[in-house]
């Protein structure tokens, strides 16, 4: 450890924590208290999102960066869960779309099984190629005239099959199961690969996904966006036209339009908190556990772990799915507070690299890194924005109109991602082992 | 049924395109291999640097126009390439001692590294823009065709035409020679043995009395040369963005390590299966077998496998694919 | 008694915890072999890295030729002749014997040939796998490259720890008769041995080293005589 | 008393290259009724903020603190559909501020839930597609290849276009999707070029993979002729790729007002592109905001807000470009007004711009008038 | 207890294992010795399940056990230690030792959250075991140490204490004692012995410490060059031309004169 930083344990930890929630509370104060709570309600989802990060690299050392992917298959969950269904969706192509799909399954499952069955050589591999092959056409013939006729139904307005209308929360779970459905499948296929190869299988795994929702437009409208998604919570508006909290509102002295809006992302926090509460409980006692044992073991030395009598594979694709159900879980919630599923704008410097810098910088294989990570990188990437304005107006006051002021001025927007650089690499070198090493 | 319009169009619309842009991945992924083999970390600033070294070299090309230099036929843009490099090294050198000297000295994990790298690109991210803005720039002059669509046609009278530009063919080229070039470096040359060495046991090559200051100034040096041209002739080619730079990074990744990390040749192999998955496999056949076959049997649709929707899909599938078969990559890269 | 050759005199120090050498000394002359034993942890390899700089000292001091290099570089050391085999992680493993063998005559300029006609006359076996990645090698394989390696150098002082750690009988015969050869020609050696009695047999000096600190010290022939020492530490 | 705007667009990430000229349009704007002396209320500030396009929370976490920390009375912005939702129904609907979008196109955005808070000075895709298809068909062209870009201004723009020219008799041979900033487009030009067609209609944006497309098109000579919609209509274009345009087409928002020259001739004064993609929706969008707070008399967005559809709309005093003056004036004598603009402004239905379009041909490298649709 | 009949282990054109064919009896302390790069680890890893033979069966008590991935092999009593050491090193000594038993309850997350007491009682008896055992390795004061922070010879000594955790039928160890103290060694050979007598393990043996050889093990198999070149007991092997010549040697020929 550094001199800058002598304390040590859960003092540091105590110190650390206390100092990024300093961060929280000055921005309640010197800027607003319902943006300290908008910060807070994003933070507590990246914190669950880095913890599946946490869960997948600092538990197993497993270097997937295919975070974005199940952010997004969360997202879908959300849609698929609480939108209302589309009207005449279902009856333009739903029972074809279906059918299309489990044609698909089947067409894959069959493959497999003759890949498993057949004598090795080229009848193998003939006899595979022939399934995949009519399969293929099949699954075209039947699917592509039920996605055209459901894309056709009102596409400015609709276009897909709609969700069912359940109660959003459902969505949540539905996000971890999505997700942790698609770790399977992927699992299956690519954690065989290591390092920086598994790295960009699950890159591109996450490519596909997006590229999925993206253009597969009887699913959630694809790059047409699905917006106004219900909520869990009451809106500020109808919260504002309430006679009852414009009652109580006045009786504390409230604004009441700042009043509805904390209370509303209040509500948020709650429900935020209690699931990565609930989240972290679960992890810190896994973790504390001969699993967690079990699986720092085989981070060091998969071989010796495997001579040691571990299940290798199985236990990487446990953890693989954990982690991954996790970040969908938060992908679901993180939809829901934005209201909307946006695929055009999932990028992975935004949904996987993020997440990984909150992990590091927080301390991979602690839990509570994470969360410290999530935090204080969260606040960072929406605070320095100001903070980078606020520096060019210092380094510009003084300055003689002119070229260069102008100049200045006009770049202070990429001072955003300039201090966001600064300010990693400053916390990665005072604490080289994240700011809450794992021990 | 027309074999040799078939065979020029597919020429013109897949191939050479394929060729370029895969000579173009191949340039990038070779300074992103070359700093993985050594340094031992994926350099996530290496889009970023590639835009940065292009921009010295646009400012130098428009301070050689403004004075009147030109260079022929080429673009004027490859007089201003060697200073450019100068420039870049000096920076990457600079960023050396800031950054990433702390964490060799400490023997931080590679991914520590990796997250630096990811500072090091949000800072190099915005200087660029702040020098040079967010537009888009083209640069190129000269002779902009080695051989035009249209001249073809004129003389060979087929109905389909075969482009080539001067950037497509000068890319081409360099990345083949810088190939070459990097690989004799490194397996033959005694610095380029001790590069290896130091990137296998930093501890043993002190041992050996391998000066590991002086292994990493070549390879910072040599990073930027490469970043640098592959940067200048992808901008010449394609026209410069910076947000395009950064975008490269993730093809320029999937080239290096489907050739398998550490591997110069594999760095170019691999940026051919990138460019040339995203160009075929989405490609409608139409045109193409319209020529071969009958006009009774002309195909009504595109004959197309995929839409290019899933250009980037397809190319990360067989990517996976190769992967699945060789889980280190074409020419056995490098893990840690 | 005059400075010997090569001398890590009183040295104290550790890995940034608590110390593991407690002013221990060891020294060196020219052509002699001294040979270093003690239990597993005692700090023999802590000591080996001591001497050439790979480690921090909070007391005492490293003197080659009276020349105190205390604070030199591992490299520093290398060029003023000074070559060393480190217990673990001793080879390059992605690098093809051949190389392993030419990264040790990284700081020569003239013609290495010879001596790598030398090592491989020495290690027939490596001449055979010359082009193969020393990470595909055998235990005792890879053992015959590191050593191969610091000869290379052809050093004035030759470090070694437990050069002989899975190497076949034979080849430690040969082992050690060719680091009689070497000592022969002038070169001091200081070993670290686990077949101790073998290695004390050919030394001139032996360190007898206990939780850091020297416990006995005399001649190779004088520690093998002592029954204390026969019982405690070598097995009998 | 200082009034703050917010103007919030994407200075990072996929807009970037297009946002700074969107942002001085918006501030060019304020600077004119800053400048006339006219605007009772007190001195208009500008306060950018970043949207970055991509990120919703963080987009979101911007115009929170705009709102509820610099106290903004209105937002110009913000660019792209997912953002602008974002923040309408977390920020905008929540704080009963208003906004106007220069570019959000969205259809999706006209059903949201929006208090009456919404506006966009973007014309809505809809009307597009048949003025494109109006053109075509009126120049005798009956195929067509179709590449758009992968957003929901594409998209909307190429559903829309597809299904009026083929209603018309047409034929799209291919109808496909391109990302932007990606490294290379060889993929959608084989293709394109495969399906083949009479023309190419790229509806994408003028300085990304849109025009990369045009570029590679030519170069390979698949197509030699381009459809451009508004997106892709701008004078940095045409320079870059040079004679190879001449004779390609397109139409933008537009009426024979002298709206979109004169606002040209402002930017230019000011030292910036004025064709560059929605840098004139942007003028137009803050011109509005503070024209309404003038007929308001207030600059509470609850209050502002219902004026903007009679400012924007006959009858009325047309406005034009550099008559901010003038119209505060009106505004102030109690004349009606109606605010012509650089884009010919006229909002319809939920509040977006009703969509009058220019016909545009290439010529010797200029961008030249035909008629008006 | 084993058997392995014909196997090869090729790696590209290289016969690492040739043909190699023996068994190991039940009880017995075989050893296995042979000049470096006879393929005796390379046999170790086929039948640990480290490495897929190219060709040829391998046995375990009459069951065909060809090809099992270590982790099966494990659970049905193979176990081996590593030639070079492979400890945990970002764990502490006792940590390495309590993660060996297969099978704990506590590593399955639904008893690591809702069982826990039943686990924590699991955890006081296998921490007890794994001082002991590190007690009898001499290494007692180091368990809460880091594994990557201890000496070589430690490491050595871990990775045999990881057998003793758990009851095996046969243990392979692959040159335990290589930097081992040789006064330790012989502890260890007597462990050897009583795990062998009181616990019927059988063992096979990697080492090239011909004493230690001779003091432990009936039978001894001498490989070379992926072969079987001899088999038979400690004297018989000793004695034998092939192996002196291509193993044994003939002692330093410069002994004498170093102390002339
Ligand atoms: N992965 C590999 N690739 C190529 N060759 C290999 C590989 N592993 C081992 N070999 C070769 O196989 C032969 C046998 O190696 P092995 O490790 O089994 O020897 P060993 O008998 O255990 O020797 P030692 O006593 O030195 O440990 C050696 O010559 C080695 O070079
Ligand atoms: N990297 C390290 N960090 C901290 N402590 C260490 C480290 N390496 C060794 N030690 C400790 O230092 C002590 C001496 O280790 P050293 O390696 O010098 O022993 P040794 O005498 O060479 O033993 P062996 O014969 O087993 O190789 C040991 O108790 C060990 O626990
Ligand atoms: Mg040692
Ligand atoms: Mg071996």
């Amino acid at each position: 450890m550094t001199a800058a930083a002598p304390a040590q344990g859960p003092a540091r930890a105590l110190l650390l924590a206390a100092f990024v929630a300093m961060l929280f509370i000055g921005t309640g104060l010197f800027q607003s208290w319902t943006l300290a709570l908008l910060i807070v309600n994003m933070a507590l989802v990246s914190s669950i999102m880095a913890l599946g990060v946490n869960i997948q690299w600092g538990y197993a050392g497993l270097f997937s960066v295919g975070t974005m992917g199940f952010v997004a298959l969360g997202g879908l969950s959300v849609v698929l869960v609480s939108s209302a269904p589309a009207p005449g969706g279902w009856a333009a192509g739903g029972p074809g779309i279906l059918l299309g799909l489990m044609m698909g399954a089947a067409t894959i499952a069959a493959a497999v099984m003759a890949a498993a069955k057949l004598p090795k050589g080229r009848i193998r591999t003939l006899g595979v190629a022939a399934i995949l092959i009519v399969g293929f056409l099949i699954f075209r013939g039947i699917f592509d005239p039920a996605v055209q006729a459901v894309e056709a139904n009102n596409p400015a307005a609709h276009g897909n099959l709609g969700g069912l209308g359940l109660p959003v929360l459902l969505a949540w779970p539905v996000g971890g199961l999505l997700a942790a459905a698609a770790a399977w499948a992927i699992g299956k296929t690519a954690l065989g690969l290591r390092s920086d190869y598994l790295a960009i299988a699950t890159l591109g795994i996450a490519e596909i996904i997006l590229a999925v929702l993206k253009n597969e437009d009887w699913l959630a409208r694809g790059v047409k966006n699905v917006i106004s998604l219900p909520r869990p919570v009451p809106y500020e508006v109808d919260l504002q036209r309430s006679q009852a909290f414009l009652n109580w509102a006045s009786s504390w002295g409230f604004d009441p339009i700042t009043a509805s809006s904390i209370v509303v992302r209040l509500m948020y926090t709650g429900l935020f908190a209690i699931v990565l509460l609930a989240l972290i409980w679960l992890s810190q006692a896994a973790l504390h556990s001969p699993w967690g044992r079990m699986m720092r073991a085989i981070r060091d030395n998969e071989v010796s772990a495997e001579a040691m009598g571990k299940d290798v594979t199985r236990r990487h694709l446990q953890v693989f799915i954990l982690g991954s159900a996790v970040i969908g879980i938060a992908g679901a919630m993180m939809t829901t507070l934005d209201g909307q599923l946006t695929p055009g704008s999932y990028s992975p410097l935004r949904f996987t690299f993020l997440i990984w810098v909150m992990v590091i910088v927080g301390g991979s294989g602690n839990n509570w890194g994470s969360v410290l990570g999530g935090f204080l990188i969260w606040w960072l990437w929406v605070m320095v924005e100001p903070i980078g304005n606020w520096a060019m107006t210092v380094i510009t006051t003084g300055m003689a109109d002119g070229w260069l002021k102008g100049h200045l001025i006009n770049s202070a927007a990429h001072m955003r991602l300039l201090t966001m650089g600064i300010i990693l690499l400053l916390v990665l070198r005072f604490a080289p082992k994240g700011l809450l090493p794992e021990r | 049924m027309d074999i040799l319009n078939a065979l020029v169009a597919f020429l013109n619309f897949v191939f050479i395109p394929g060729l370029a842009y895969g000579a173009q991945l191949a340039l990038g992924a070779l300074g992103a291999t070359l700093i993985y083999s050594i340094l031992r970390f994926s350099n996530f600033a290496h889009g970023d640097t590639m835009a940065i070294g292009t921009v010295f070299v646009i400012l130098l090309t428009w301070g050689l126009q403004s004075v009147g230099v030109s260079f022929g036929p080429l673009p004027t843009a490859l007089l201003a390439l060697p200073f450019g490099i100068v420039l870049t090294a000096i920076l990457l050198l600079a960023t050396d001692r800031a950054v990433y000297r702390y964490y060799r000295r400490v023997k931080a994990a590679p991914v520590i590294l990796v997250m630096a790298s990811l500072g090091v690109m949000f800072i190099l991210n915005g200087i660029t823009r702040f020098i040079i803005g967010t537009s888009d720039i083209s640069f190129t002059d000269g002779e902009r065709f080695i051989l035009t669509a249209g001249d073809f046609r004129a003389a060979t009278g087929l109905a389909e035409g075969l482009a080539i530009r001067t950037t497509q063919g000068v890319t081409v080229v360099v990345a083949l020679i810088a190939v070459g070039l990097l690989f004799w470096f490194l397996q033959k040359t005694r610095t380029g043995k001790s590069m290896r060495a130091f990137s296998d046991n930093e501890d043993l090559a002190l041992l050996s009395g391998i000066n590991p200051d002086r292994v990493v100034t070549v390879t910072w040096i040599v990073a930027a040369a490469l970043a640098t041209t592959a940067g200048t002739l992808y901008g010449l080619d394609k026209g410069f963005s910076p947000f395009t730079y950064f975008q490269l990074l993730l093809p320029i990744f999937a080239a290096a390590i489907v050739g398998g990390l550490g591997s110069p040749i594999g760095a170019i192999a691999g940026g051919f299966v990138i460019a040339f998955s995203e160009v075929m496999v989405t490609y409608a056949w139409k045109k193409v077998v319209t020529y071969l076959l009958p006009d009774s049997l002309a195909p009504e649709g595109l004959v197309q496998l995929m839409s290019t929707d899933y250009k980037f899909a397809v190319s990360f599938v067989i990517l996976i694919i190769v992967l699945l078969v060789m889980p280190t990559g074409l020419f056995k890269g490098k893990s840690i | 008694m005059a400075e010997p050759f090569l001398i890590g005199d009183a040295m104290t120090g550790g890995y940034g915890g608590a110390d593991i050498l407690h002013g221990c000394t060891i020294a060196v002359e020219p052509g002699e072999i001294a040979v270093i034993v003690g239990p597993n942890g005692a700090g023999k390899s802590t000591a080996m890295k001591a001497v050439f700089g790979m480690l921090k000292l909070r007391g005492g001091a490293v003197r080659l030729k009276g020349e105190d290099i205390t604070t030199l570089t591992p490299q520093a050391r290398v060029a003023k002749g000074m070559a060393f085999v480190p217990q673990t992680s001793n080879i390059f493993t992605s690098m093809t014997v051949e190389e392993n063998l030419e990264m040790g005559a990284f700081l020569r300029r003239d013609d290495i040939r010879g001596t790598m006609e030398q090592v491989y006359g020495l290690f027939p076996i490596l001449k055979e796998k010359r082009l193969q990645p020393a990470g595909e090698l055998s235990g005792g394989q890879r053992q015959q490259v590191a050593v191969g390696r610091a000869l290379m150098t052809q050093p004035s002082v030759l470090m070694l720890d437990e050069p002989t750690a899975g190497v076949s009988p034979i080849v430690m015969d040969e082992l050690f008769d060719r680091i009689i050869e070497v000592a022969r020609s002038g070169i001091s050696i200081l070993m670290v041995e686990q077949n101790a009695r073998q290695a004390l047999e050919i030394a001139d000096k032996g360190y007898v080293l206990v939780q850091g600190a020297n416990r006995f010290t005399g001649t190779g022939q004088a520690l093998l005589a002592d029954p204390d020492v026969r019982k405690s530490f070598l097995g009998g | 008393e200082d009034i703050k705007m917010g103007i919030i667009l994407g200075f990072t990430g996929p807009l970037e290259s297009i946002t700074p000229n969107m942002a001085t349009g918006a501030e060019l704007a304020i600077s004119e009724v800053n400048g006339s002396g006219k605007f009772a209320l007190g001195n208009v500030v500008p306060v950018r903020a970043d949207s970055t396009c991509i990120d919703a929370a963080a987009a979101t976490a911007a115009a929170d603190r705009l709102v509820t920390a610099e106290g903004i009375k209105a937002i110009m912005g913000a660019d792209c559909s997912g953002v602008t939702g974002a923040i309408l129904q977390n920020v905008a609907r929540t704080n009963g501020v208003a906004m106007i979008s220069p570019s959000a196109t969205s259809p999706a955005l006209s059903t949201a839930e929006d208090d009456g808070l919404f506006f966009r000075t973007a014309p809505s895709d809809a009307r597009q597609g048949v003025v494109m298809t109006e053109i075509l068909m009126d120049k005798g062209i009956k195929t067509v290849a179709l590449t758009y870009t992968n957003n929901d201004y594409g998209k909307g723009l190429a559903d829309s276009f597809a299904e009026a020219f083929t209603a018309a008799g047409g034929t799209v041979t291919i109808n496909a999707p391109h990302e932007d900033d990606k490294a290379d487009y060889s993929a959608e030009v084989a293709s394109l070029a495969s399906a083949g067609g009479e023309v190419l209609v790229v509806a994408g944006y003028t300085d990304k993979g849109g025009k990369s497309i045009i570029q590679a098109s030519l170069d390979s000579g698949a197509f030699d002729t381009f459809v451009l919609p508004d997106g892709m209509v701008g004078q940095k274009l045409v320079d870059d790729i040079g004679a190879g345009l001449n004779g390609s087409f397109g139409q933008y928002p537009g009426t024979d007002s002298q709206g979109a020259e004169l606002f040209q001739g402002l930017a230019t004064a000011a030292g910036f592109d004025g064709t560059s993609a929605f840098a004139p929706e942007s003028y137009d969008a803050a011109a509005l905001i503070m024209l309404a707070m003038a007929a308001a008399g207030s600059t509470d967005s609850k209050e502002w807000s219902t004026k903007v559809m009679d400012l924007a709309n006959a009858p009325g005093e047309p406005i034009l470009p550099g008559e901010l003056g003038k119209a505060l004036e009106l505004i102030a004598a109690g004349t009606d007004i109606d605010y012509v603009g650089a884009t010919a402004v006229e909002l319809i239905g939920p509040g977006e711009s009703a969509g009058n379009y220019r016909e545009i041909e290439i010529k010797d490298g200029k961008i030249e008038t035909v008629r008006f649709r | 207890m084993i058997q392995v009949e014909n196997l090869h282990r090729h790696f590209g054109g290289f016969r690492a294992v040739d043909g190699a064919s023996l068994s190991i009896e039940t009880g017995s302390i075989t050893g296995l010795i042979g000049p470096n790069g006879a393929g005796k680890t390379t046999l170790f890893n086929v039948v640990a399940g480290r490495l897929k033979p190219t060709s040829g069966t391998v046995r375990m008590a009459g069951e065909d056990i060809t090809g099992l991935p270590p982790h099966e092999l494990f659970h049905k009593g193979l176990l081996r230690t590593f030639q070079i050491a492979h400890e945990f090193g970002s764990m502490s000594c006792v940590e390495n030792l309590m993660m060996v038993p297969g099978a704990q309850m506590g590593e399955t997350l639904w008893n690591a959250w809702f069982r826990r007491g039943a686990v924590r009682a699991e955890e006081e008896r296998l921490r007890e075991k794994a001082h002991d055992v590190l007690k009898f390795l001499t290494i007692d004061h180091l368990a809460d140490q880091k594994a990557s922070q201890i000496s070589g010879g430690q490491k050595k000594l871990l990775e045999l204490g990881r057998t003793m955790m758990v009851d095996a039928r046969i243990v392979f160890l692959d040159e335990v004692g290589a930097g081992v103290n040789r006064t330790l060694l012989n502890t260890i050979g007597d462990a050897i012995v009583r795990l062998n007598q009181e616990r019927g393990y059988t063992f096979c043996v990697i080492e090239h410490d011909m004493d230690f050889i001779g003091r432990l093990c009936n039978p001894v198999i001498c490989m070379a060059e992926g072969k079987v070149l001899a088999q038979g007991t400690v004297d018989e092997v000793k004695n034998d031309e092939r192996v002196i010549e291509a193993y044994l040697g003939t002692g330093l020929k410069n002994k004498v004169v170093a102390h002339g």
